[in-house]
């Protein structure tokens, strides 16, 4: 029970540091002490993490004890600490509570140490990247970082859904300050959008996506009586297939937020207003795979609709491909990344569509050691090119920065998915298992197809534009171009081992492999894999199935080398000759402008209706009284002549005297006040002696 | 007619004629003259209804310090117009108004049951009146109000030192 | 006493009414404050008269009341009067509308 | 010693910022420090003393504690009977806590009248506890209404620009209201004799025990228009739709401390005045009007919506976020005020840039900006949540049908799902606001020379972050307190569910008084008690 009953400390040292670094760091520490305080938090987690899986490991010789429950059969521990909402009782009488706690199960396992591992390796080479920022900067975004550790594991390790939703809030608002971190700075000039307005979409989007998880929390509290997660995933069997539908598809909503899916992912893109550390952890290794992870946690929930299964197979593929096409056309280093990213993000959801929850953890993973990788190796590029993301004034830089220049083809080949790196073994597993998908699996396996072979084209035009070729930038740059210091090389090296070896933990058992993953996730998603693997196997195709989609990756590499590095001019012919699609890959499809014509203007509208509603519409019968009577005096105004100079006839009088009492009301002379007053006694008593009969 | 009669018509004429002087009156001097002859008539009625002690403290109050401290109010503030206009057109409504309150209750009374229950009976016994009946009924059984109304006295004075004090 | 009592009410009631009218026409707030004694002496005649009518001495402790209270009134109101003469230059109550609508 | 208090604590706690208004009017005016610093003293000293209710409160066992009774005017049966359950501990509580923060973040920014202002806030403050503690209908109106005057006068002396057309429009509006709940107070006050046959009395738990259980026809008729008196009373004050105009105006104009206390909390007594009176002692018209209040509470004012939720989880959501609607609402004036005093605008376009400039400023705004766009960890977020189960669990028969929408089922779910969107429009809102005051790029010249908070700015504010942190992370002894008040008012409205059916009115149908049914030959009825939970 050592390390795992240590567990809750896991997100709690990142806090620490966090405090330290936020309340003080500024003020007190010197540089060196918060970054110390900041990496160290995230390696003590680590090690923790680390620590607790491996006493995960036997399980079964775990005690139980009091907010302590083991599950030997799932391979899973539950923290309790304590009560957090007790809400009292339902209408049957079933205690409706949230507990603040906390699970270690394998799948929980390979996120934590993915988590931390990548999430430490980037701290450190944080180190060198924002080594020239002034203080009180320095620490304001260790400690940002360190409050996103600390949330990210949060939303790991939660056993309940609020408690994950406390991570996903969490992440949520660090990546918004994070994204925003530069904020007073411009981030996109021709949409005139700053990095805070980049932060906010994000935010909001991620919001609107929250709307789905809320809504879906609530619906499986109110018919589960629980929100803990095993209660719920429990009770599924009698929870009826529309609640189930609609549970699914809600939190696959609110998934759809933070993972950038269609049609949320507009946010990501513009995310990279943040400094490259920040893409490099946020916005492709963790946070964005949050969606991923609860969809995977929450597997028999999705296994008890088809339809919603269906759903996230399809809103994944779409979105695989439709990023994938976007990212064909960007300029910016980052943004191709991102769209990357989405196009990932769509590969995992098509794999957790289709039921191959752990084959989706798996690309989680090697996506993290890979994009991880090659968004710090970017950032090493901005570094070495003092700032500079546009890739048309790059070009030929493998001379000046070897090492970056390695790491970054190895990460290509590995999104690429050439075996023997890691990317190959979890895309194959997924296009296999999308490939046996009934009923619309040869179409799922096209798109998915199709998306590795645009993927391989535009990372590798990226590369060929970034590193070979002739240098397009100018002698300015040229002079301070410089490898970039050992604190962020080191963290390259490593990730690049990973992104070479992460995938040999996967390897499918048609290589004569046992599948090492997947065997550990099987308590956890077992069930669900052996629905995907009710398929006919014939482990002849799938061999022929790998060799086709290695064949396809490898077209799209070579398509690349021909237009960029070989035949430019063929690819300008190209682009000449499909102009409008190219134009609309440029622009991204015009979902953003689409997204404030039809989301944001009618928002805008609704704001301006509402106030107008106000101080109209309401404001206006609240005054109507007086507005009669200022109208009724306005008129009177000119009869007031007549009366001085004593030319009234009978009507005008009475209308003068009507206005004329109206507009004394409110002349605030007090007598006024008394002569009505009187005058309401007299029209009483007059009243009461008619009634009475004098 | 009994002569007190008469002289309680006289003085009851005299007290209205004079108080509709006052509010006549442009000049705010003459009001405060015109209000003091109402004050002493007002005394006059007191007497005849056998309530001495009460027109003695008519006098002394109203004539005595009520008036002076109008007097001294009216020099104090030194009016660049004494002569207010009197009668305009609020002046003309408010005074239907009034009147045909003063109308309803004349009318009121006049419908009978209250003038014919009310009509006053003997007179108080003794030469003396009844000033030892008024004490005894002050300081025995109104005691803590006789009191409390000293305070407000009090109150009442500190506040308007207060209020008219020149800087505050 | 040989006067009906209805007519000593009247008397009181002719004197309320002058002391109304006073009030509500006069823009003066000297002669408003001299209105509200005329009132205050015609409710004091009602006292003094039902005293009388009912053989009771409450209505004349209450007269001497009404009297104190008169005396506060007054000095309470000329000091406000001054305070305001001082202050907005003028007596005039229709010159003085901050309530106004 | 604790005996005495527990027995006096109420009245102490109540009448102690009056006593120190009569106080303070004895200091001579010049010395402002000694009049702020007294007043200051005198709030906390009233904060540490109602704290410890917080302890002493038996929440086990419920119903109402530490009462005080004396009869005061025993001809109409009115009682001088003060006494607190969950509810209202919270609420007094709050009301301390922000009494003193209000007071706190006087001090720079009244600068004229200073002894008038703090004896007003003074005078406000045992208003308002008041109002939280009558258990007697009498006194609870006069509390109402007595809080109004100070108020008035806090706007309409110490406010902005247009000072005097807020205030007047805010005591109209509250005045209107008010004199309606008159009404319907009276109605009550004169119908309960006819129930029991015995004396009048303004008594609010016998009100409550004996008309709440009614199943009288007469009274369910009746009990239809004491329920409307009562709503326009409170939906004024809560402000509901459409009588929430006069709020803008008396925020916009208020001082910083008023609107403090305006938003954190007077808007808390409508809803206080539904959950006391209106929901267990009309539970019938409450039903029966139920689909109408909802879709007014739900255009936004998350706790009505709980409230009227009627169950368990709504009415702690509704409480609870009424507190901390009041935390994080006051907290947003308060840090209006800090810039309005420095730059003596408000305007939004006038800032920008001020993170760097004022780090600990935009630290704490960053914290209640989250705060009150509901992220968990926060305060927000417990009770947001807890109040969308509690309007998830609205039964369907709650709500209605539209037919010409596809039959669009508007109950407990769409409520929730308004809710839910009203949160994030709410989100997209206040990081606008939060964006455009702290970050991008410090271009007004006149900004560049702001100071950061100082110590005492910093305590006006931490505090109430701290509470926020202390209900989002471990919000268990509230719900425990309101457990028992809660469960009560839940099983009122149960009970009051039956009492319709018994009475075989159509359950949902539009309120038309012509659609009552007629009256028995014996309109009384005998008064039962509801079984406790």
């Amino acid at each position: 029970m050592t390390l795992i009953g240590l567990l809750w400390t896991v997100p709690l040292f990142p806090v620490a540091g966090f405090l330290l670094n936020g309340l003080l760091g500024a003020r007190f520490f010197p540089k060196k002490a918060v970054w110390v305080i900041a990496c160290g938090a995230v390696l003590l987690s680590f090690l923790v993490s680390l620590g607790a899986v491996v006493a995960l490991r036997d399980v079964g010789s775990l005690t139980p004890s009091p907010g302590a429950a083991v599950d030997a059969r799932a391979h899973r521990v539950t923290l309790t600490l304590g009560s957090w909402m007790p809400m009292g009782r339902s209408a049957d009488g079933s205690e409706l509570s949230v507990d603040w706690s906390f699970a270690l199960d394998p799948l929980s396992a390979v996120m934590l140490l993915v988590v931390t591992g990548v999430g430490f390796l980037i701290h450190v080479y944080s180190i060198g990247y924002m080594g020239h920022e002034p203080h009180p900067v320095f620490a304001r975004f260790f400690a940002y970082l360190n409050l996103f550790m600390a949330m990210m594991l949060t939303l790991v390790l939660g056993a309940s859904l609020p408690v994950v939703f406390v991570g996903w809030e969490g992440v949520g608002l660090c990546s918004y300050l994070l994204i925003g971190f530069y904020y007073d700075r411009m981030f996109d000039e021709k949409t005139r959008m700053s990095c805070a307005d980049a932060g906010r979409k994000a935010f909001i989007t991620n919001r609107i996506g929250d709307v789905g998880f809320i809504l879906g929390m609530l619906l499986l509290f109110v018919n589960a009586g629980t929100l803990d997660i095993q209660g719920i995933l429990a009770k599924t069997g009698t929870l009826g297939p529309g609640v189930c539908t609609a549970a699914a598809l809600l939190l696959f909503f609110g998934a759809c937020g933070k993972s950038a899916q269609i049609p949320l992912y507009v946010w990501l893109p513009d995310a990279m207003a943040g400094p490259t550390p920040v893409s490099a952890l946020i916005h492709a290794a963790t946070m964005v795979t949050a969606g991923v992870y609860v969809t995977c946690r929450m597997a028999p929930l999705y296994l008890k609709s088809p339809g919603a299964m269906l759903a996230v197979a399809v809103v994944g593929a779409l979105t695989a491909l439709f990023a994938a096409s976007i990212g064909l056309a960007q300029n910016d280093i980052k943004k191709v990344l991102a769209y990357s990213t989405v196009s990932q993000l769509g590969y995992m959801m098509l794999a957790a569509g289709v039921g191959a929850f752990s084959a989706a953890i798996f690309h989680l993973m090697t996506h993290a050691f890979f994009k991880a990788l090659l968004f710090l190796a970017a950032g090493s590029v901005i570094h070495a090119m003092s700032g500079e993301q546009d890739i048309r004034k790059m070009g030929g830089l493998d001379r000046h920065i070897p090492w970056t220049h390695a790491t970054f083809v190895i990460a290509t080949l590995a999104i690429a998915g050439i075996p023997p790196l890691a990317g190959f073994f979890s895309k194959d597993e997924i296009l296999w298992a999308a490939f046996n998908q009934r009923p619309l699996g040869l179409l799922l396996w096209l798109v998915g197809a199709g998306t590795a072979g645009l993927t391989a084209f535009y990372m590798w035009r990226l590369y060929v534009l970034v590193f070979r070729g002739e240098e397009r930038f100018d002698d300015e740059v040229r002079h301070h171009l410089h490898e970039s210091p050992r604190s962020m090389i080191v963290p390259l090296a490593v990730l690049a081992v990973l992104a070479i070896a992460g995938g040999w933990v996967g390897i499918p058992e048609v290589a004569g492999f046992r599948n090492l993953l997947a065997g550990y996730l099987a308590p956890v998603l077992g069930a669900g894999e052996e629905a995907a693997r009710a398929a006919p196997h014939a482990p002849l195709f799938e061999v022929v199935m790998m060799i086709v989609s290695t064949v396809i990756a490898a077209f799209g590499l070579v398509l690349g080398w021909v237009f960029y590095e070989r035949r430019p001019e063929a690819r300008v012919r190209l682009a000449e000759s499909a102009r409008g699609l190219y134009r609309l890959m440029v622009n991204k499809y015009y979902v953003d402008e689409l997204y404030g014509k039809i989301v944001l203007a009618p928002y805008y509208a609704l704001c301006r209706a509402a106030a107008w509603f106000d101080q109209w519409v309401v404001d206006g019968v609240v005054n109507a009284a007086g507005y009669v009577t200022l109208a009724t005096s306005y008129t009177s105004v000119g009869f007031d002549t007549y009366v001085v100079d004593g030319l009234v006839n009978l009507a005008g009088y009475i209308v003068r005297g009507f206005s004329w009492v109206f507009r004394k009301v409110q002349t605030g002379i007090v007598q006024t006040y008394a002569t009505a007053m009187i005058f309401g006694i007299f029209v009483l008593v007059s009243a009461y002696l008619l009634a009475r009969g004098h | 007619m009994a002569p007190e009669a008469v002289v309680f018509y006289v003085l009851a004429s005299i007290a209205l004629v004079s108080a509709v002087m006052v509010i006549w009156s442009r000049n705010v001097i003459h009001s405060a003259i015109y209000l003091v002859l109402t004050f002493f008539c007002v005394a006059a009625v007191y007497v005849l209804l056998r309530a001495e002690f009460v027109a003695v403290v008519q006098v002394l109050v109203y004539a005595g310090g009520i008036l002076v401290l109008f007097l001294f109010a009216i020099m104090l503030v030194n009016l660049r117009d004494p002569l207010g206009s009197r009668l305009g057109v609020h002046a003309t409504l408010s005074g239907i108004v009034g009147v045909s309150v003063v109308g309803m209750i004349l009318y009121v009374y006049s419908t009978g049951r209250l003038a014919r229950s009310l009509t006053l009976g003997p007179p108080t016994t003794g030469g003396g009146g009844n000033i030892q009946l008024l004490g005894d009924a002050l300081y025995r059984d109104y005691l803590l109000p006789f009191e409390i109304a000293s305070i407000l006295l009090l109150v009442a004075m500190i506040g308007a030192i207060v209020l008219a004090r020149q800087k505050y | 006493m040989p006067v009906p009592a209805s007519h000593i009410l009247v008397f009181s009631l002719l004197l309320f009414s002058v002391g109304v009218l006073g009030v509500l026409t006069r823009r003066n707030a000297i002669v408003i404050l001299m209105s509200i004694e005329l009132m205050m002496n015609a409710a004091n005649i009602n006292f003094i008269a039902f005293s009388q009518r009912l053989q009771n001495m409450v209505g004349q402790v209450f007269s001497v009341f009404t009297i104190a209270v008169a005396a506060g009134e007054v000095a309470v109101g000329l000091a406000v009067v001054l305070a305001l003469f001082r202050n907005r230059d003028t007596v005039y109550v229709d010159e003085v509308h901050v309530m106004k609508g | 010693m604790l005996d005495w208090y527990t027995r006096n604590a109420l009245n102490i706690v109540t009448f102690l910022p009056l006593l120190g208004a009569l106080a303070l009017l004895l200091i001579d005016k010049e010395k402002k420090g000694l009049i702020m610093r007294s007043a200051t003293w005198i709030a906390f000293a009233d904060f540490l003393l109602s704290a410890p209710l917080f302890f002493l409160y038996d929440a086990g066992r419920g119903g109402f504690q530490f009462e005080f009774r004396r009869p005061w005017i025993p001809s109409i049966g009115v009682d001088y009977y003060v006494g607190i359950d969950g509810i209202s501990l919270l609420l007094l509580l709050l009301t301390t806590f922000l009494g003193v923060i209000s007071i706190l973040s006087s001090w720079t920014a009244i600068t004229e009248r200073v002894k008038e202002y703090y004896v007003f806030m003074l005078v406000l403050q045992t208003g308002m506890l008041g109002v939280f503690i009558s258990l007697d209908f009498f006194l609870f109106y006069i509390f109402w209404e007595a809080m109004l005057v100070p108020m008035y006068f806090l706007i309409g002396i110490w406010g902005g620009p247009r000072k005097l057309y807020a205030a007047i429009k805010f005591f109209l509006y509250t005045l209107l209201g008010s004199v309606l709940m008159l009404l319907g107070i009276l109605a009550v006050y004169f119908y309960y004799p006819k129930v029991t046959g015995g004396t009048s009395t303004f008594d609010i738990t016998e009100f409550i025990r004996v008309l709440g259980p009614l199943t009288d026809p007469v009274w369910l008729e009746m009990s239809k228009w004491v329920f409307l008196a009562f709503f326009i009373g409170f939906a004024i004050k809560v402000p509901m739709f459409p009588f929430h105009t006069w709020l803008p105006d008396a925020h916009v104009e208020a001082p910083t401390a008023g609107s403090v206390i305006l938003a954190g909390v007077l808007l808390k007594m409508g809803t206080y005045g539904f959950v006391r009176f209106s929901l267990p002692m009309l539970p019938y018209a409450t039903r029966y009007y139920l689909p109408y209040m909802l879709g007014l509470a739900v255009i936004g004012i998350l706790y009505m919506l709980g409230v009227f939720a009627l169950n368990q989880q709504g009415l702690y959501g509704g409480i609870l976020q009424m507190i901390n609607h009041g935390l994080s609402t006051g907290a947003l004036f308060l840090i209006v005020g800090l810039i309005y005093e420095r730059r003596h605008t408000r305007m939004i376009a006038e800032f920008g840039g001020l993170s760097s400039q004022m780090p600990i400023y935009a630290t704490l705004f960053m914290i209640i900006t989250m705060s009150s766009i509901g992220l968990p960890v926060l305060n927000g977020f417990i009770g947001e949540f807890t109040i969308l189960v509690g309007a998830f669990r609205i039964p369907p028969a709650y709500g209605f049908s539209i037919p010409w929408l596809g039959g669009l089922h508007i109950g407990g779910m769409f409520w929730a799902v308004c809710g839910t969107l009203g949160i994030v429009l709410g989100a997209a809102y206040m990081l606008w606001l939060y964006q455009r005051t702290m970050f991008g790029k410090l271009d007004n010249p006149e900004n560049a020379g702001l100071k950061d908070l100082d110590l005492r700015e910093i305590m006006t504010l931490a505090p109430i972050v701290l509470c926020c942190f202390w209900i989002g992370l471990y919000p268990k002894p509230f719900f425990r307190i309101l457990e028992r008040p809660v469960t009560e008012i839940a099983a009122r409205l149960q009970a009051g569910e039956a009492a319709g059916q018994t009475a075989a009115l159509p359950a949902g149908a539009a309120p038309s008084p012509a659609s009552a049914p007629a009256p028995p030959p014996t309109a009384v009825a005998s008064a039962t008690r509801v079984p406790a939970r």
